[in-house]
């Protein structure tokens, strides 16, 4: 897969450079931390909400930065959990009175830059918290892992603590509402291609021209197993075998469903797959409340899809609806 | 200290000569970007070579080990910044072969705790503590580099149980560890370029 | 490139349907013209605006349906105008007092395809206007085709009359605002990888590892002329040569910058490419008023994108400005 | 009428039969969907077979070019439209050599009026002129099949000036045009199917 990059090791500030100059009046852009915030943090009167992560994933995380969204993303490189010290002084530039909310999807990388750069911040007496996201139903044995990874389903957990965080809730509240909205969300995705680093040049895994990746997770890991390729309806069937029963997800369940691109998949494939999605849900007694289709959490150019269900309650669903504001898909 | 320095430059040289062969190994079963991460980690630390503090051997690999913490990403970081950092806090006058054996176990015990991994795990540790046995055992580099290297191959034969290989499960297993193998690549080149008058003793 | 497909033959009304079951309440989905409209429309209030152009480019046009853009799309397979007779009976069913304006891209068969469909409306005494858009500057011998063909920049005619159109503007107002916008507007694409479309299976044409089509079209036809694969930069300095000139756009101008997708390009590579174009127009004395990073019109699932300039005046930036709401990117 | 119905569903036949060798040809320099139009619009056509007034040649034709213009997308749908409208126009008893002649006359200019093209523009027009002026000059549709076979071939030497090929200029000449190929391959399936009394006379 070609791609349009200069050196590779300037991918990431090159893209980073990019975002702020498109939006001059949102947000701020800081090289050092490769740090992108909101032009107007940090205000006392909120908990800022602070995302690392590696690169590769956009718009996760440094496009849903903005109002009722994330305060502020400092990714690492391509792949790579930031170093410590982006979070360290990231947490720094965002500190208000209120706090600091880190969030942290599931992987080893990223939970120790996050550890460490809190346990910093916290020597320095300012107020933070971390949540972990961990919604992918791939990783089945978590004995041998750090457990379950996070991906696209932390959309869900941002969105809603996000708004809370606008309408000022405090820390420990937004902690129970990342919480709750986690426990409430699952994903299951599917790679067609393997995705190509800008630093490695060449495609991350070889898959053959009928085989699928079932379970990819989003770093172009290599997935549950690897199965033949089959029709748009049977992958979707096979998706929701996989997601529904892990809550379980319960006829009389009122569900968001999200179908993600995974970065080289036309948004006219994501709405085939929502389509049989819906209907599926339909059949089983669960309603769709709210519909997300389009990319969220990417895996640079891989061609494929993930789905996710988060189950709604009355609470879920405002936070979901309030009003939110980013580069791109902020709802 | 000289020494020392010779070490830790030659642990960053081989890493950023070998990123390409580190990355793909780490894009069998993981996501390609162990090679680039070290890399672009150890360019820095060379970066600001001249402005390390070299008191003493333990102060430079601390300083070191900040440096590696804070400015490589991903797991490595955290991993390889707490070796150095706890290496240093080990290190002592003489630097000598039980010195220098000690300085490696606080190094290793800090990768487990950092990493809640052990021997086993198909992680840089089934490289480095094979090593350490050996480099305590005959004092000899070479003998202990051979022993790196042999262990890094071994770990093939396993199936991952921590870092990001861990998620494809069975499937890890057929191909090496890629932190293991960078852990049997550097000691061969320390082994060829170092000739340690302390080892000996 | 692999896909997810049922029946080929149905990739256009299921990916339709999909998108009526996520928005129920703004859209509605009439299958047997491959309509999509908005659920209030039509409104007796406004001039309905329709457009139509093959499937492949989405989110052009079905999913920027909705709130101050289209009220209705029509279009035909992937790649092929629609016929005559989706034209005319979306027409029937949109018209309103006020008139319908039809917007054209300007290919061969759409243009057919709507010259005769507007003829039949016509006869039934319902009030229509066609305005045709053809931003593409790839296309230099007009002496040969029919003319500039209508690529991304048809995104600010829409958004332009549809903006115009909600605030109850007249019908032959609609077609200077739009006639001003398409004559400020241009467009130049470059293309990484041939798109598959569905129905044939394997890439529209080849393209070595190291080549790119410059100039090429959003239907998969080879562009301008082949040339070396180079870095990111130096491609944005050969669209913008291509497309500054053209106009031209001078120093002092304030204009649009859009850095449009084609469908298998990740956004962190726009956001790249925004980066240097930014800058390159800034030294030529253009700055940038208003950014547009994403995906607007696609061509499959091709690997590439193009760049679109509009020099903005105070009523098109107010126009560009204004609310609006869709499925995808309705800014 | 036999005879007309015989060879409009050998038309439809034919280009449901070719879809993926037509969409091949519209692939090199075009957008590769001329197969998938024709076949998808004829196919509708045939579902309809049954239900088409029969009153005469005339009407017959012109309620498939209602069809046809309905309901294929693309260029063509309004192109081969336009082609059967017209015939239908001009059709009439006897439907003797000079009635076939002139019905695809009137075809031709339908075309023109509605692509403004012209032979040499690399279009279906440099088949279907040549088939039109080789039967009308033999009386054959063997030998008139011919020529649209070679006329269809010498397109490869020509440079597209309408439809989507003339986009690429130069580089649409090395490759025959697709719809001019579908006018040879169908009047070879014609004359294949077709043995009519009237072309004689
Ligand atoms: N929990 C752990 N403890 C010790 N070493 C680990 C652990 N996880 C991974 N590693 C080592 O790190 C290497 C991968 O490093 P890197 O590519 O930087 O990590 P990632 O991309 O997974 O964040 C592995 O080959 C392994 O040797
Ligand atoms: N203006 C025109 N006049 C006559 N025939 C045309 C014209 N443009 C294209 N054609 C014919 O139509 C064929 C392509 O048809 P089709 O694929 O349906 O069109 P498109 O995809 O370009 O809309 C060409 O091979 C050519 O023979
Ligand atoms: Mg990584
Ligand atoms: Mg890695
Ligand atoms: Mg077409
Ligand atoms: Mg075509």
């Amino acid at each position: 897969m070609k791609k349009f990059v200069n050196d590779p090791k300037n991918f990431v500030p090159e893209m980073l450079e990019g975002l702020a100059l498109a939006h001059p009046d949102t947000l701020r852009y800081v090289p050092a931390y490769n740090l992108i915030m909101r032009a107007d943090a940090p205000r006392t009167d909120k908990v800022s909400i602070v995302q690392g992560s590696g690169s590769g994933h956009e718009p996760a995380h440094v496009m849903v930065v903005g109002r009722g969204l994330l305060d502020a993303a400092c990714p690492g490189d391509v792949f790579a959990a930031p170093p410590m010290d982006y979070v360290y002084e990231t947490t720094k530039l965002l500190a208000t009175p209120k706090g600091v909310l880190l969030l942290v999807n599931n992987y080893t990388g990223d939970r120790m830059a996050f550890d460490m750069g809190k346990e910093m911040a916290d020597a320095d007496g300012l107020r933070t918290e971390i949540l972990t996201v961990n919604d992918d139903v791939a990783v089945t044995d978590s004995l041998y892992t750090v457990g379950r990874r996070g991906v696209a389903g932390n959309f869900f957990v941002i969105k809603a603590v996000g708004a809370a965080a606008e309408q000022g809730a405090e820390l420990d509240d937004l902690i129970r509402i990342g919480r709750k909205v986690n426990d409430v969300t699952r994903t299951m995705g599917v790679g067609l291609t393997a995705c190509t680093p800008p630093a490695k040049g060449s495609p991350l895994f070889e898959l053959g021209a009928d085989e699928i990746e079932f379970g990819v997770g989003i770093h172009g890991e290599p997935g549950r197993e690897r199965r033949r390729l089959t029709d748009a309806d049977a992958i979707v069937d096979a998706l929701l075998d996989a997601v529904v029963p892990d809550l379980p997800y319960q006829s009389g369940d009122r569900v968001a469903l999200m179908i993600n691109g995974l970065g080289g998949t036309p948004v006219s494939e994501l709405y085939l797959l929502y389509r049989h999605a819906h209907q599926r849900l339909a059949e089983r007694g669960i309603r769709v409340g709210r519909s997300y289709v389009n990319e969220y959490c990417t895996s640079l150019d891989m061609a494929g899809a993930s789905l996710t269900l988060v189950r709604l309650d009355d609470e879920i669903e405002t936070l979901l609806a309030a009003p939110a504001d980013a580069p791109v898909n902020p709802f | 200290m000289n020494g020392t320095e010779l070490v830790v430059r030659t642990i960053a040289e081989t890493a950023i000569a070998n990123e390409k062969y580190f990355g793909d190994l780490d894009s069998v079963v993981g996501d390609g970007d162990f090679g680039y991460s070290l890399a672009r980690g150890f360019e820095k630390l060379l970066d600001g070579w001249a402005d390390l503090d070299r008191t003493n051997a333990g102060s430079f690999l601390k300083r070191c080990g900040m440096t590696i913490a804070s400015r490589i990403g991903g797991t490595s970081g955290p991993i390889w910044g707490t070796a150095f950092l706890r290496a240093g806090a080990a290190a002592g006058e003489p630097l000598d072969r039980a010195r220098v054996a000690a300085m490696l176990r606080a190094a290793i015990d800090g990768i487990k705790a950092r990493g809640q991994s052990d021997v086993g795990d198909k992680t840089l540790l089934d490289a480095l503590v094979p090593f350490t046995d050996s480099l305590e055992k005959s004092g000899d580099l070479a003998t202990a580099a051979r022993a790196a290297r042999e262990a890094a191959e071994a770990t093939s034969a396993m199936v991952a149980k921590r870092g990001r290989a861990a998620y494809t499960g069975e499937r890890s297993r057929g191909s090496v560890d890629a932190g293991a193998m960078a852990v049997a690549v550097i000691a061969e080149r320390i082994s060829d370029v170092w000739q340690p008058e302390v080892t000996g003793s």
